[in-house]
């Protein structure tokens, strides 16, 4: 696109994603027809991705609030305290589209853009986590999505060198045409050497400071915020390219220059680059700002104004100096070979003036330009709940250990160990729990106190009933970190769903919403990040609702914490949190009768809380040896998992409860936890006293999984089973 | 005893080593720019993991070109031990201070997990507290770590016991199964003629604190201490 | 026959490691190194004796897989054994 | 000037790039690939403009840094831009 021959027509306003209404707006507020820069920025800034315009009516209903809460929504992470004058600052962010159409850059860009919103703050960025959800394992394009996104991931985390240390990974037809990648970033900091990005102040130096500026990824916020079509593919030279190693100097210099007293305000350039970053860091500083483009450090030759507005060229920021400290933050800079160049200067018009070549190429109310986004409440239609499936009609397997088998040896509980081992889950020396429990434990540098970080969500429930999906996400979060020892601090979320205009996808947006809000609200696990990304739909095919949420908690002292490998022979097993055998939505009910039904397990937020208050208690008090939640799969999934991991087999003691057994060993009732304990009749009467359903369940001992009644599982063909699949899925053709 | 760690752009396992240090030395390492013409009084001479020059070209092959590698080879030569790690064993192939390269995995995957070693000498100053054939676990995360060199120097490396360290299993056996890079004879270390510099792809400053999972690596910081205080 | 094979970066791609070869080549002194792009060359073996069928061939190749044609074209040579 | 430099493993070392892209080749129905080598194809613009001292310039960066000669060749060609 060249910056002359402007002419502004229904077709540039159109492809650039305005709406007429949105178009007719522009010009009340510019007065005069825009230029081509101008419309382009305008663009960016009310896309969906930028302005949220479809979302922020619904995402201001979730509480954000708590004691903990240092900073809620609304800067580039969220921040909590966690005591000694330190904080943690997480973020979670979806990599969508780009990792459809370039896995590999798509998906390493993605943990590059997600860990700059973590720095740009003033933290170490600590741990890495990612949810992946793709298409079915037979569709065709699966495997080498799968392959791509998996290498970009590790590509770019562990050549930066901070770890990625859990995550989940989901298969399922309703990702066949859009695949998600949502990547989240841990970091520390010291609750004094913070940094936001209000530039306030007049007359003060803007720096550019990173990679040089290309043409990459131009329009990338508006492609995020579009539906795919089969011609998708003509969209793709706006694919980006990461460079890890840059990244690695940024953090470095960034983290150098924060130590020093020089910074007003900082942010990173994602999307929509130095546009939405220059905007928001005037906005929120109450500023104009006045930008030389002929100062910005260019990769190519003949960049138009356009084109330097909208690249979303990765590995930049922008910064604003105190005056006169441009030599000292330049030497940083320079000692780390990366660019550095002094692009503008704060001023009191309160407009956003680009100049080019000697020509204004855009000249525009930063106000306007920030708030004056559209904002639409879309109409929506609820998701109308499925009725509750009775344990009793869902037919019995032939055989309870056949079944066992097929679902640990399924595509959607085997081992994902292959995805994992392709991440450095150790640089930093400070992974103290690796993935493969609950959730992933990291020390906090130099100290006892470890932070305990898990990414969940079930999209079958969020389909099935939003509500109770939405619930179910945050409720999930919050017993990962709890059944690791940790105190549950906070949520960061990221929205996946398909085009909210069309009205049934908006209600299972305000569905989740509603859940997630009412769970938060019950466990006190504030929202304080998160992102969202529409328009996943590819020829009117939405996916699944997946409100994916990033939890991270706080464990005092990593000498008390828990994870669920079953270590010791002849101790008890215990079941806490009630059981209904819900079969609805269940995993069995996917992999025995091929079918998805009936309502999702509910959760019970009051009892949900008790539990898990119980259960963290114990490990405090340190009367258990391993404990782990119930979750996809039911009871018997969990318990083998505890016996896979410890490598200890166990026995499970004859039921003589009234459900039918398969409802007993594969229901997915919500709030329960399975624990190991020497002693567990002390924790019985707890547990009863409290109010807490428990139930001895079985004993550890020897190499298989007992069940009365039933041919023994060895242990290790169990282990087979669980960790082939994907290895072996991913290695044939 | 004093130790340096050089810093590349891009190192990313500089503080791991300098905290594994600190714990055997009860004192901190100095931590060397690349950019510095000379390595300050060293007993130890540390080349740390990470992505030097994002492992762009070839691993290790930039960074060898740093100044301060002039310095490391010169007193390198003169009998300075020098220690390795990952991408520190990447710049002493590539500097030539020891034999051979380290190729890209067999299966073309970066791989991160703990691996069992057999350590091959225990009369160096990096292995003394370990016993000879000891089976000890460490990690491994690399990319680029498929140890190759001709015929002729594998033999000569054998033969002069440079061997350093061997992938194998629980038994000490070295086997395809617990080769994770499909290095030639399972070579995981090697050292040079005087067994003064040692290049390894496992990091053994991963598992040395109890917290993380196990200490088999601390031995290897232990004895560089005895040998050098 | 054999094909000799290059792939290289789109224009407009950013190239980190040519990136980080001209800055490394700029240290070592050599002055007056301009653009660096890094790209991958492979040689492939193949029994076809024709040389019209062998182009056809290796263009599939290329395009389902050895070139990401997302960022990448390709071009090549075909040399009679 | 413009060089194309081609890095290619010497002879006798293993590949294990190009025996994964052979493997590949055969699995997606691509018959008769032999033997499959992975290089490097790196361009080098240079403001030289005399061939002969290009010429040199091109060999050292290639000794020095461009190839590992322990384990890899490098050929090349100049172009005038
Ligand atoms: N994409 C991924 N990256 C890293 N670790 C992962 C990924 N997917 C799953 N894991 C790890 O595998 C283990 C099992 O995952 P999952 O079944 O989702 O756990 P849970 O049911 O407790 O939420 C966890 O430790 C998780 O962190
Ligand atoms: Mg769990």
């Amino acid at each position: 696109m060249s910056a002359q021959a402007a002419a502004m027509t229904p077709e540039l306003v159109a492809e650039h994603g305005l709406s007429p209404e949105e178009y007719e707006r522009l010009l009340a507020i510019l007065g005069r027809e825009p230029s081509i820069t101008e419309l382009g920025v305008f663009s960016v800034m009310w896309s969906e991705h930028c302005s949220y315009k479809s979302s922020k009516v619904w995402l201001k209903t979730l509480p954000t609030e708590g004691p903990q809460v240092i900073c809620g929504p609304g800067e580039n992470a969220g921040i909590v305290d966690i005591g000694d004058g330190q904080a943690v600052i997480f973020k979670m962010e979806s990599h969508n589209h780009p990792s459809f159409i370039e896995p590999y850059q798509g998906a390493a860009t993605g943990v590059g853009g997600i860990m700059r919103d973590v720095f740009t703050m003033g933290a170490r960025p600590i741990a890495n986590l990612n949810a992946l959800r793709f298409g079915a394992p037979d569709h065709a394009k699966t495997r080498h999505l799968v392959s791509g996104v998996v290498e970009g991931i590790g590509g770019y985390g562990n050549c930066v060198g901070v770890p990625t240390v859990g995550g989940e990974v989901n298969f399922d037809p309703g990702y066949n045409g859009n695949i998600l990648v949502n990547a989240m970033c841990v970091g520390l900091a010291d609750t004094d050497k913070i940094f936001y990005s209000a530039a306030r102040g007049i007359g003060l130096p803007v720096v550019y400071v990173g990679s040089k500026t290309g043409r990459d990824g131009i329009h990338g916020a508006t492609m995020a915020s579009a539906e795919f079509d089969d011609d998708s593919d003509e969209k793709r030279p706006t694919v980006q390219v990461g460079d890890p190693f840059t990244e690695k100097l940024l953090i470095e210099a960034c983290l150098e220059l924060m130590a020093g007293d020089t910074i007003i305000a900082i942010q990173d350039m994602g999307a929509a680059g130095l546009t939405s970053s220059s905007v928001e860091m005037a906005d929120k500083g109450g500023v104009g700002f006045d930008l030389d483009l002929d100062k910005v450090p260019c990769r190519e030759e003949g960049m138009t104004a356009y084109e330097m507005m909208l690249s979303e060229s990765q590995e930049r920021m922008l910064i604003v100096l105190k005056p006169g400290s441009e030599d000292k933050a330049r030497a940083i800079f320079e000692k780390w070979e990366l660019d550095f160049s002094v692009v503008g200067i704060t001023t009191d018009t309160g407009r956003l003036i680009v100049t080019h070549s000697g020509r204004v190429e855009a000249d525009m109310p930063v106000k306007m330009l920030a708030d004056s986004a559209p904002e639409y409440k879309r109409p929506w239609t609820p998701t109308e709940p499925p009725a509750l499936i009775e344990p009793e009609d869902v037919p019995a397997p032939n055989s309870l250990t056949d079944a066992l088998e097929t679902l640990m040896g399924s595509p959607h509980l085997c081992s994902r160990r292959w995805v994992w081992e392709q991440y450095d889950h150790m640089v930093m020396g400070d992974t103290v729990r690796r993935p493969g429990s609950d959730a992933a434990v990291v020390r906090v540098h130099g100290t006892d106190k470890g932070l305990a970080a898990t990414c969940d969500v079930t999209p079958r429930y969020c389909t099935a009933d939003p509500v109770e999906g939405g619930k179910q996400a945050v409720a999930e979060a919050w017993r990962n970190l709890t059944a690791s020892g940790a105190d549950p601090l906070a949520i960061t979320d990221c929205m996946n769903f398909g085009n909210p205009e069309r009205p049934e996808i908006m209600g299972q947006f305000v569905g989740c919403i509603e859940g997630m809000r009412e769970a938060v609200e019950a466990l006190d696990f504030p929202v304080v990040s998160g992102n969202v990304s529409l328009y996943n739909e590819t020829n009117g095919v939405a996916i699944p609702p997946t409100p994916a949420i990033g939890g991270v908690g706080l464990i005092p002292d990593i000498a008390y914490m828990a994870d669920i490998a079953l270590k010791h022979e002849g101790e008890t097993l215990l079941l806490l949190g009630a059981e209904c055998g819900h079969l609805g939505q269940s995993l069995f009910m996917e992999m025995m009768q091929e079918k998805r039904e009936g309502a999702p397990p509910p959760v019970d937020l009051a009892l949900e809380r008790k539990t898990g208050d119980l259960v963290r208690t114990l490990i405090r008090e340190k009367c258990v040896s391993a404990v782990h939640d119930v979750s996809d799969g039911g009871l018997l999934i969990a318990v083998s998992e505890m016996a896979l991991a410890g490598g200890t087999g166990l026995t499970l003691t004859d039921y003589k409860g009234p459900l039918p057994l398969h409802a007993m060993l594969f229901g997915e009732d919500q709030g329960r936890y399975v624990i190991a304990a020497a002693k567990g009749d002390d924790i019985i009467s707890r547990a009863k006293t409290a109010g807490i359903s428990v139930r001895e369940i079985g004993e550890t001992g020897g190499n298989m999984i007992r069940i009365a009644g039933e041919e023994p599982v060895p242990l290790q063909r169990l282990r087979d089973l669980h960790e082939d699949w994907l290895p072996h899925y991913m290695s044939s053709q | 005893m004093k130790a340096s760690v050089i810093v590349f752009p891009g190192s990313n396992c500089d503080r791991d080593v300098a905290v594994s240090l600190e714990a055997a030395m009860g004192e901190k390492p100095a931590m060397v720019w690349h950019g510095e013409a000379d390595v300050p009084a060293s007993d130890l001479i540390v080349l740390p993991g990470g992505f030097s020059y994002g492992d762009y070209l070839r691993s290790g092959a930039m960074a060898a070109h740093s100044p301060i590698m002039r310095d490391v080879v010169k007193r390198a030569k003169k009998g300075t031990p020098v220690l390795g790690i990952c991408n520190g064993f990447h710049l002493l192939t590539e500097t030539g201070l020891l034999p051979g390269v380290l190729m890209r995995n067999a299966s073309l995957k970066f791989v991160c997990k703990d691996v069992l070693l057999k350590v091959m000498r225990n009369d160096t100053d990096f292995t003394r507290s370990y016993d000879e054939d000891e089976v000890i676990r460490i990690p491994v995360a690399h990319h680029d770590g498929n140890y190759f060199a001709d015929g002729e120097t594998l033999d000569r490396l054998e033969g002069e016991n440079r061997v350093a360290f061997r992938y194998c299993d629980a038994s000490g056996t070295p086997s395809d199964d617990a080769n994770p890079n499909g290095s030639q004879r399972n070579i995981a270390g090697i050292y040079n003629e005087a067994g003064t510099v040692l290049g390894l792809m496992p990091h053994p400053e991963r598992l040395a604190d109890p917290a993380l999972g196990g200490t088999d690596g601390k031995p290897m910081f232990a004895s560089l201490v005895g040998a050098l205080h | 026959m054999k094909a000799r094979i290059k792939i290289t970066l789109k224009e407009g791609v950013l190239d980190p490691q040519g990136k980080a070869i001209a800055n490394a080549l700029g240290a070592l002194g050599f002055d007056g190194v301009g653009d660096v792009r890094q790209g991958k060359y492979i040689e492939v073996e193949l029994k076809e004796s024709e040389r019209a069928s062998a182009e056809k061939t290796v263009e599939s190749m290329c395009k389902q897989l050895l070139a990401n044609m997302v960022i990448e074209n390709y071009s090549y040579e075909l040399e009679d054994a």
